[in-house]
């Protein structure tokens, strides 16, 4: 009994030894997942992920505060990379986070416009270019389709337009295999 | 020689530690996913299987059978595997940075892998010498990592099949399993006991 | 003008999936009519029953998994794993055995993976294998070749026993069955004598060589009709390569790497190991080259990954029958290498036109 | 805690996260022993007693541990306690004990216990952590005993083979033949029955999961099909 | 660090602890279990009204490659009643089973007749060859009461081979091997039946490894 | 024919290939006629690989025949010019030849019927001229490769800083059933394209030039072997049927045997390929100075009366070509541009033909196959064995159908030259090379969109950047003005940030006019802004404040 004692004690304090030293040696710096989680977002910092931002959601995915299947700008190619980055299985996208659209710009119906710089304010990657009292635009291109300047206009001048496909943007469709049909 | 040949057929082909004896069937299934992490596990378990069973074998010799503990088998194995996991994990994250982002997030999972215990326990029941001991642990973990590896391309392959809704995900994966370990089954009879 | 079918190439070849099974149900009459020839017909009864009931539980499966029926019925696949399942079964297995080994091989290894084109696992020798291990002593007795039978089975009395299980009067199942060459070599080897000991049936235990004197079971090369049943799979599958429907490599690098083990080792000591010519003649060797181990779907893609998998299962095939628990070893290789497939496949791409190195 | 949560707590463990059907932990003593039901419900039992008596102790304990001596010393627990039983078991059931042979010491890497302990007992008061190591046992054993029913049935056309070793002499006659005369589906028994029936088992679960479903909403499921067509 | 290191030893302690009290408690009755499993089954073949020594301590390791199968010693049990033998148990091995070594027992009446056999190991194809086991048929209780002259030398075969011995349907390799292995046996008993009765028992230690 | 061969070339071969059925006798009885005038042309801004032509004509401006109506815009486009006179009557978007079924912008040209030509002239003595002159008259003249692809001919001629050009290749396989608008121009016009190989010989100062011809058009090879008979370093060679032996890769291994590296150019192992039609083109430009406005158009299949080919002016709409055959457009069940194996259907007739328009076949069910369902891959491997490229079509497949994008580039999906080949041969039906056109086009919308969210990430940590500095600095001024009172700072803030606001609006600007500038521009902008980020540490992680804004 007494050997028993010593014996494993012995060896437990051994390696609680080696274990306190290795934690203390080799902590884990910053999270390197949080990156790759990120960079599986669209960035289109909408919030509609209930959190501020890519980045936030990211970190919350990472702390496994959240789910994969919040992010409704990113559809299920987003849940699916981030399934298959975290080896978990896809799921639908959830439905309170909102619904999946499609690709939208912001417009911003000039001659209506105000120059209230309520918008700019609300945007978060500053597509929208203008000054107090002056006519805004978006700058197309670097508009992400967020939604989030729309709510602050005063008088309702911005517009979200879907993106149009043009000949250069085209894609070949998915082949339609349905063997029903054809036989 | 061709004894310990015949140890290495056992472990790795006639007794499969997954497919036969059922041992690590949790990272088997769990890691199994895409090929690259699978191979990561595969080499981490290799190196901690391989040194935890040589120190387990060396704790039982000379700590518990002379004194006569060999029922805290368990307890000091366990204990032991943990450290060597601690162990390997700092190994490695000195030597070699590079293999320690491969390995690192499997060192843990290790733990509790009931194949590193179950060889240990093993090897203490068979009343072998130490080179025995450590081929055992070997083969046992080249076993556990070739049908892991094997079994993780071909999952990559199932997950892109038209499986039936409901067997989608780890019921398919368990019956690859089964059929592998039917296919396994030509095996037996290879080394005579 | 109706609407496009939006892709080129507007033009196809007449190929087809049930054409390319048809082949494979054309080449394989030579083995076939040998078959009968050495072992009666009551191995087309089971092919009968086995098509039957495979098409019947593919129907049932595609019903359940609400995929269309008529693409998938006719496209002859459950046919062929049907026929090889079939021959792989002793003549007189009564036909539950049938039944469970094709259940199993349709609906388990096949329906379950998403049906044509998805299973990883031969389906046949799954079906196989699951018969050998669960119904061992139903599926380890042949029937000795017809002309040294003690009773031949008329069509109808055979047709009876494997449903009914009822035999004609006077006469007892183990009368009429036998061990196959390949096992009577494997275990007469495994009780210390040597080849051709046992081949001449001299030194052997008395019972065995009582036996054997009454039913030569060894022919010239092979086992007795076994090896004309192989020659017959051989003209076929030459067939099928000339036909294109298989490649070179798969039956080449299985047979070729046979033959070279098997030859080393009948260097290194005639009397424990057998002939390559008789590994080649005896068993399943030709009809695993030509049929089963070139089955596209669960063979290797590449060019190259198809020879490995072809010297893969010829070697598995020798170190089971010579080693191994089992006298042939053809469902066993072929399923280990179907194991190894999608790794073959990950790292022996063909050598892109205008790449090199990899 | 008000009583539904003890309720989720139970539906999570005997159901929606079974540790053998929905985690798939714990595999290995699942598919090595259900060759028998006897032999099923006995590792059950000794599975969800140190189940419950780890997730106690580390309940108990969760407050003076170091996160980075938080493994050792859960399995350290863990490993007491299966030692503990592993000699009363020796003691009291030692044809069982012999039987089950090497799976009782490797409760201790169950990953389902340690999984429990860190998901949940180390988070939790002392009682939801004991209800929730005694509702996951039971699910966990309720598994083993289902798999074990149906691999002895089909494999040797029998039920409750053995009984007395676990139950006592009385249990003598608990065998039932279930099917009399039966030549044995080998299969069964041997380790590919073992993955295809717990295979079975998982995808019958899926079933009843989609019909319950079903008859609540119809939700959309991703599936591969989705996936394929969504662009 | 070293509160850690402390903490660690502590639950080590108090964990050994409880393992160590509940060894202590169960030892004897372990010890217990292991011997009287051992005896139940020795005493299927030899019943225990018919001897009154310590069975499973009265042994000696003798060899014979030839005639038990193996190049390792293997043990044998007596039997007595009042000092006087009653029956031997040797644990002989059959070699040429299908797939590897077949461990018997075998229960040897002191005049020569088979009390009982029983398979304590082996690796024969589940369903085939398995017979032989008592847990899968009865076949190996068709030795009982045979000796070396009952039946004669041809009739110690299977009946395939032409003695008096079942095989079973596609399995002969099996039955034939265990046949052969108790045919030996009971020459060996034969030859050496009063050094078998005579030599003492060494030191008891290696008594349980029949068991397992 | 074979007599003809006297000197034998040694011929290397690619693996693979098919053969469909040639089809091609059907519209090679007549010859080369033009096509009638159309009233109205409708010219595409983009026909060629590259970016799209830019106006240079007003609505309502006159042109006449031969005028350039569109410059190139960047350096990989090309010119447009008007193939006839008349009047530019609108510019907008109409639907143009593409399988998307899409409109784009188009000029539209009434005609005034007298066809009357702007003023041209030929290029005396152009072997006098350096090639960079000669590659920019072939640029103004609009030429793009007529083999099929429309890659700006210049471009091509141009081997920069490249080893010389060892072999210059004019491809005169036609190897695609049905299209013979290669052969005929073979047959009726081997001057113009020996006059053409000529010119392209000298921009290209290559040593050797080889005309490579199928052997089902005897015809062609004879009337270019005799036309080419007096120089020493042409040779005409013929080479067995088979396709896609047009393929430029496969031509340059068989004829070399040589493989152009897979990313990589012909250029790159020294040799330059150019379809016959090409050559015939720049023929015209430089010897009579005339601009590419038309092209010859295989008219064929079962529902065309009389099929053959006509030499169609650009923008002239299908439907008149059609007729003009003796078409019946009720008959036709699948209108191809191109042929069956790489061709793609149109939606409807009226569209008009462009730069790469070689063919348009009006099929009949008589041409297409049985539509037969697709059933899943049984990895036959027949796809494979008929690559040309070696690619493993089935793994492609796999993967494509479900959408691993990593996997397929891991096979090589960008190795694929779309031949059809695999799916020709597919037993199971499957449309292969959609599966990897759409593959293809995932993974560039992929790319653009990884390329986007990376801007915007970068934009937002600016954007968050910027609030929490302009936050801070007000927090700074409100600190200095309590303490010092001092003058206000402001309006030269202000200044500053006006100034900011009109640069990032005349960068706007700037983008709208040269676009391939601007993502440099930007990029650098960013990448600018991103290290100030950098170096004022994580000051972005602070919460917005809402109340801030620039205009303060
Ligand atoms: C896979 C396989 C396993 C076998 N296992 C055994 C076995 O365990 N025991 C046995 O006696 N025979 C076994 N046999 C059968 C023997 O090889 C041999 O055929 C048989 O014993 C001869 O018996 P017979 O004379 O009754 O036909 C097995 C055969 C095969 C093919
Ligand atoms: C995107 C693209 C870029 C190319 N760049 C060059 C180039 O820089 N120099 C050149 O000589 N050819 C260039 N080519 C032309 C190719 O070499 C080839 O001749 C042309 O694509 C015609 O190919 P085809 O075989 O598909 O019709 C380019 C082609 C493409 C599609
Ligand atoms: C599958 C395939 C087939 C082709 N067949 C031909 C052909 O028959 N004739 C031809 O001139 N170009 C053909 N091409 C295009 C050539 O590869 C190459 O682009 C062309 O000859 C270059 O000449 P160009 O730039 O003058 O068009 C083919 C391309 C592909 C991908
Ligand atoms: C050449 C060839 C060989 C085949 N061999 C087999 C076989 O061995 N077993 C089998 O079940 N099916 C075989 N099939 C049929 C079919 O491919 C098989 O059932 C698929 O695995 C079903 O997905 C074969 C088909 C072909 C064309
Ligand atoms: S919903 Fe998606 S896009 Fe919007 S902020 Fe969250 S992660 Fe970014
Ligand atoms: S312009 Fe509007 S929609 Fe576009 S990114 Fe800014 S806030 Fe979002
Ligand atoms: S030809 Fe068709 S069926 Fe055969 S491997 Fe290729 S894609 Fe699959
Ligand atoms: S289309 Fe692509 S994959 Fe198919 S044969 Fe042609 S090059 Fe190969
Ligand atoms: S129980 Fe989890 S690895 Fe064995």
């Amino acid at each position: 009994m007494l050997s028993a004692l010593l014996a494993l004690s012995a060896l437990a304090i051994v390696f609680g030894l080696l274990l306190g030293f290795s934690a203390i040696k080799f902590k884990v710096e910053g999270d390197p997942l949080v990156e790759k989680i990120d960079a599986q977002l669209p960035q289109t910092q909408c919030g509609q992920c209930s959190y501020p931002g890519c980045r936030p959601y990211a970190e919350a995915i990472a702390k496994g505060e959240a789910d994969i299947n919040q992010c409704p700008p990113g559809g299920e190619t987003t849940i699916i990379a981030l399934a298959d980055l975290l080896e978990r299985d896809p799921k639908p996208l959830n439905p309170e986070n909102g619904e999946i659209k499609p690709k939208t710009v912001a417009i911003i119906d000039e001659p209506r416009c105000i120059g209230c710089t309520l918008c700019i304010q609300a945007c978060p990657v500053d597509a929208i270019l203008g000054a107090a009292k002056q006519m805004h635009t978006v700058i197309a291109r670097e508009c992400t389709g967020c939604d989030l300047c729309v709510e602050p206009c005063p008088v309702d001048c911005i517009d979200m337009v879907p993106i149009t496909q043009d000949i250069l943007t085209w894609k070949w469709p998915y082949p339609d295999t349905s063997l029903e049909k054809a036989s | 020689m061709t004894e310990y040949l015949l140890v290495l057929v056992s472990t790795v082909l006639v007794n499969n530690f997954v497919l036969t004896k059922f041992l690590g069937l949790c990272p088997f299934m769990g890691v199994s996913r895409k090929l690259e992490t699978a191979i990561g596990m595969a080499l981490a378990t290799t190196f901690v299987l391989t040194l935890s069973s040589v120190a387990s074998y060396l704790a039982n010799t000379y700590l518990l059978a002379p004194l006569g503990l060999e029922y805290l088998r368990t307890i000091t194995f366990i204990l032991v595997i943990a450290a060597v996991v601690q162990f390997t994990e700092m190994v490695i994250h000195k030597t070699s940075p590079l293999l320690y982002q491969v390995l690192g997030i499997f060192l843990p999972l290790i733990t509790t892998n009931c194949a590193v215990l179950g060889v240990a326990l093993l090897i203490v029941q068979q009343e072998t010498g130490f080179i025995y001991a450590a081929l055992y642990g070997f083969g046992a973990a080249a076993g556990f990592s070739m049908v892991l590896i094997l079994f993780a391309a071909m999952r990559e392959r199932i997950m892109v099949a038209d499986v039936p809704v409901a067997f989608r995900g780890p019921a398919i994966a368990l019956i690859t399993a089964g059929l592998m370990s039917l296919a396994f089954m030509g095996f037996s009879g290879l080394v005579r006991g | 003008m109706t609407s496009p079918t939006p892709t080129s190439p507007h033009t196809l070849a007449a190929a087809s999936i049930t054409r390319v099974m048809l082949r494979v149900i054309i080449a394989l009459i030579p083995g076939l009519a040998a078959y009968i020839w050495f072992f009666g017909w009551g191995i087309t009864i089971n092919i009968a029953f086995a098509v039957l009931v495979a098409l019947g539980a593919e129907a049932i499966m595609l019903q359940l998994r609400k995929r269309p029926l008529l693409p998938f019925l006719t496209d002859g696949s459950a046919i062929v794993t049907a026929v090889l399942l079939a021959f792989a079964i002793p003549p007189l297995a009564p036909w539950w055995i049938t039944f469970i080994g094709i259940i199993f091989a349709i609906v388990v290894a096949k329906q379950l993976y998403g049906g044509l084109g998805y299973n990883p696992f031969n389906p046949a020798m799954v079906g196989y294998v699951v018969l050998l291990i669960s119904f061992p002593r139903e599926m380890t007795s042949w029937v000795p070749t017809l002309s040294f039978s003690p009773y031949e089975l008329s069509f109808v009395e055979n047709a009876i026993f494997i449903f009914t299980g009822h035999l004609p009067a006077g006469l007892a199942i183990d009368a009429l069955t036998e061990a196959t060459p390949l096992d009577t070599l494997k275990t007469n080897l495994g009780l210390g004598n040597t080849v051709s000991e046992i081949k001449s049936q001299l030194g052997l235990d008395e019972a065995t060589s009582r036996l054997l004197s009454v039913i030569p079971i060894f022919g010239a090369i092979g086992g007795k009709g076994w090896e004309w049943i192989n020659g017959g799979f051989l003209l076929g599958g030459l067939w099928l390569i000339y036909k294109k429907v298989i490649g070179w490599q798969i039956p080449a690098a299985l047979l070729g790497s046979l033959v070279s083990i098997s030859v080393l080792f009948y260097i290194i000591d005639p009397d424990l190991y057998a002939s390559p010519v008789f590994h080649l003649f005896s068993g399943a060797t030709m009809l695993a080259a030509f049929f089963i181990a070139t089955d596209p779907v669960t063979a290797a893609t590449s060019n190259r990954g198809r020879l490995i998998y072809g010297v893969g299962i010829g070697i598995l095939m020798y170190i089971i029958r010579t080693w191994g628990g089992y006298p042939d070893s053809v469902a066993f290789a072929v399923l280990l290498m179907n194991m190894t497939v999608p790794i073959i496949d990950h790292y022996f791409k063909s050598r892109v036109f205008g790449r090199h190195g990899d | 805690m008000a009583q539904n949560e003890y309720s989720a707590i139970a539906q999570q463990g005997l159901w929606k996260n079974n540790p053998a059907l929905v985690q798939i932990l714990g595999l290995c003593p699942l598919l090595a022993v259900t060759s028998t039901v006897i032999n099923g419900l006995a590792l059950g039992l000794a599975t969800m007693l140190t189940l419950v008596l780890s997730n106690v102790t580390v309940s108990l304990i969760r407050n003076f541990v170091s996160p980075e001596i938080r493994i050792p010393v859960f399995v350290l627990v863990i490993a007491s306690i299966v030692t503990v039983i592993e000699l009363a078991m020796h003691a009291y059931f030692h044809e069982l004990y012999l039987i089950l042979g090497i799976f009782i010491p490797l409760i201790v890497t169950n990953c389902a216990i340690i999984a429990r302990a860190e998901a949940f007992a180390s988070k939790n008061p002392v009682f939801p952590a004991f209800l929730d190591g005694l509702m996951m046992g039971l699910g966990f054993a309720a598994v083993l005993v289902v798999l074990g029913s149906m691999r002895e049935v089909l494999g040797q056309g029998t039920l409750f083979a053995n009984a007395h070793l676990l139950l006592g002499d009385i249990a003598l006659g608990f065998e039932i033949t279930v099917i009399e005369d039966y030549r044995g589906f080998l299969l069964a028994v041997l380790p590919p029955g073992a993955f295809i029936g717990l295979g079975i088992l998982i995808a019958l679960k899926n079933v009843i999961d989609s019909r319950l479903e079903k008859r609540r909403q119809p939700a959309p499921l991703i599936s591969t099909e989705a996936k394929a067509t969504a662009a | 660090m070293l509160i850690t290191a402390l903490l660690l030893g502590i639950f080590a302690i108090l964990g050994t602890g409880l393992v160590a009290l509940t060894f202590q408690n169960t030892e004897e009755r372990i010890e217990q279990n292991e011997r009287e499993y051992f005896l139940r089954t020795l005493n299927a073949l030899v019943p225990s009204s018919v001897y009154d020594n310590v069975l499973y301590e009265d042994l000696i390791t003798v060899e014979s490659a030839t005639l038990l199968g193996s190049k390792k010693p293997v043990e044998i049990y007596r039997a007595r009643k009042d000092g006087k033998p009653v029956a031997a148990i040797l644990t002989p091995i059959a070699p040429d089973g299908y797939s590897g070594n077949i461990k018997l027992l075998i229960a040897i009446r002191y005049e020569g007749e088979i009390m009982g056999v029983r398979v304590v190991s082996h690796l024969e194809t589940p369903g085939l060859g398995d017979g032989i086991d008592i847990a899968k048929s009865d076949w190996i209780d068709s030795f009982n009461g045979h000796s070396l002259a009952n039946p004669d030398e041809l009739g110690w075969r299977v009946e395939k081979d032409g003695g008096i011995f079942d095989q079973f349907t596609g399995a002969t390799i099996s039955p034939r091997a265990v046949v052969k292995a108790v045919y030996n046996s009971l020459k060996y008993y034969q030859q050496h039946r009063d050094k078998i009765f005579s030599l003492s028992s060494p030191s008891p230690k290696d008594e349980q490894n029949g068991a397992e | 024919m074979r007599q003809t061969v006297n000197r034998i070339r040694r011929l290397w071969k690619f693996r693979g290939g098919v053969h469909p059925p040639q089809q091609k006798n059907i519209s090679t009885s007549a010859p080369i006629s033009p096509a009638q005038l159309p009233e109205r042309l409708v010219l595409p801004l983009h026909q060629h690989i590259g970016e799209p032509a830019e106006p240079i004509v007003n609505i309502g401006d006159k042109v006449l025949k031969g005028q350039m109506i569109a410059r190139p815009q960047g350096y990989v486009s090309a010119p447009i010019h008007a193939p006839t006179s008349g009047t530019v009557i609108d510019i907008g978007n109409y639907p143009v030849p593409h399988p998307s079924s899409l409109s784009a912008t188009c000029m539209v040209i009434h005609s005034d019927g007298d066809d009357r030509w702007i003023e041209h002239h030929a290029v005396e003595d152009y072997f006098r001229l350096p090639p960079s002159e000669l590659r920019n008259l072939i640029r103004e003249a609009g030429i793009v490769g007529l083999g099929g692809a429309g890659f700006p001919s210049y471009i091509k001629f141009n081997p920069g800083q490249q080893k010389a050009i060892q072999t210059l290749i004019l491809n005169g396989v036609e190897c695609e059933p049905y299209i013979t608008c290669d052969d005929l121009l073979m047959r009726e016009r081997p001057q113009d394209i020996l006059s053409g190989l000529l010119i392209i010989q000298h921009a290209l100062q290559a040593h050797e030039c080889l005309v490579a011809i199928e052997d089902n058009k005897p015809e062609a090879f004879v009337a270019l072997r005799q036309a080419t008979e007096d120089y020493d370093n042409i040779e005409v060679v013929q080479v067995p049927t088979l396709y896609p032996q047009g393929s430029e890769k496969q031509l340059v291994k068989v004829l070399t045997g040589k493989e152009v590296p897979a990313d990589g150019l012909a250029l790159n192992i020294g040799v330059v390929c150019a379809n016959v039609g090409t050559a015939a083109a720049v023929h015209n430009a430089i010897h009579r100075g005339e601009p590419l406005i038309s092209r010859n158009v295989t008219i064929t299949g079962s529902a065309i009366g009389s099929p053959r080919n006509l030499n169609v002016l650009l923008g002239t709409p299908m439907r008149e070509l059609i007729e003009q055959c003796d078409g019946n457009l009720d008959r036709i069940e699948r209108l191809i541009m191109g042929g069956p194996m790489m061709g793609f259907a149109l939606h409807r007739p009226d569209l008009p033909v462009i730069k790469t328009t070689n063919c348009i076949l009006a099929a009949t069910a008589e041409d297409l196959p049985p539509q037969r369902p697709e059933l899943p891959c049984i990895r036959c491997g027949a796809c494979a064995d008929t690559c040309p490229v070696n690619l493993l079509p089935q793994q492609l497949y796999w993967y494509s159908k479900h959408q691993n994008l990593d996997k397929v580039q891991e096979f090589n999906l960008f190795d694929c030259i779309e031949c059809g080949c695999c799916s020709y041969v597919c037993p199971s039906n499957i449309p292969l090379v959609q599966y990897f056109r759409f593959a293809k086009g995932d993974i560039w919308t992929q790319e653009r969109e990884k390329e986007k969210s990376d801007i915007a990430r970068r934009r937002h940590e600016f954007h968050q950047f910027r609030v929490a500095r302009d936050k801070e600095e007000r927090q700074a001024k409100r600190n200095r003005k309590k303490a010092a009172l001092k003058a206000d700072t402001a309006a030269a803030e202000r200044d500053k940030k006006k100034a900011e606001i009109q640069a990032a609006i005349e960068r706007t600007q700037t983008r709208r006019q040269d676009a391939m500038k601007d993502a440099e521009m930007r990029r650098s902008s960013y990448q600018g802004r991103t290290r100030d980020h950098s170096t004022a540490g994580n000051a972005g992680q602070q919460p917005e404040n809402s109340s801030d804004t620039e205009q303060k």
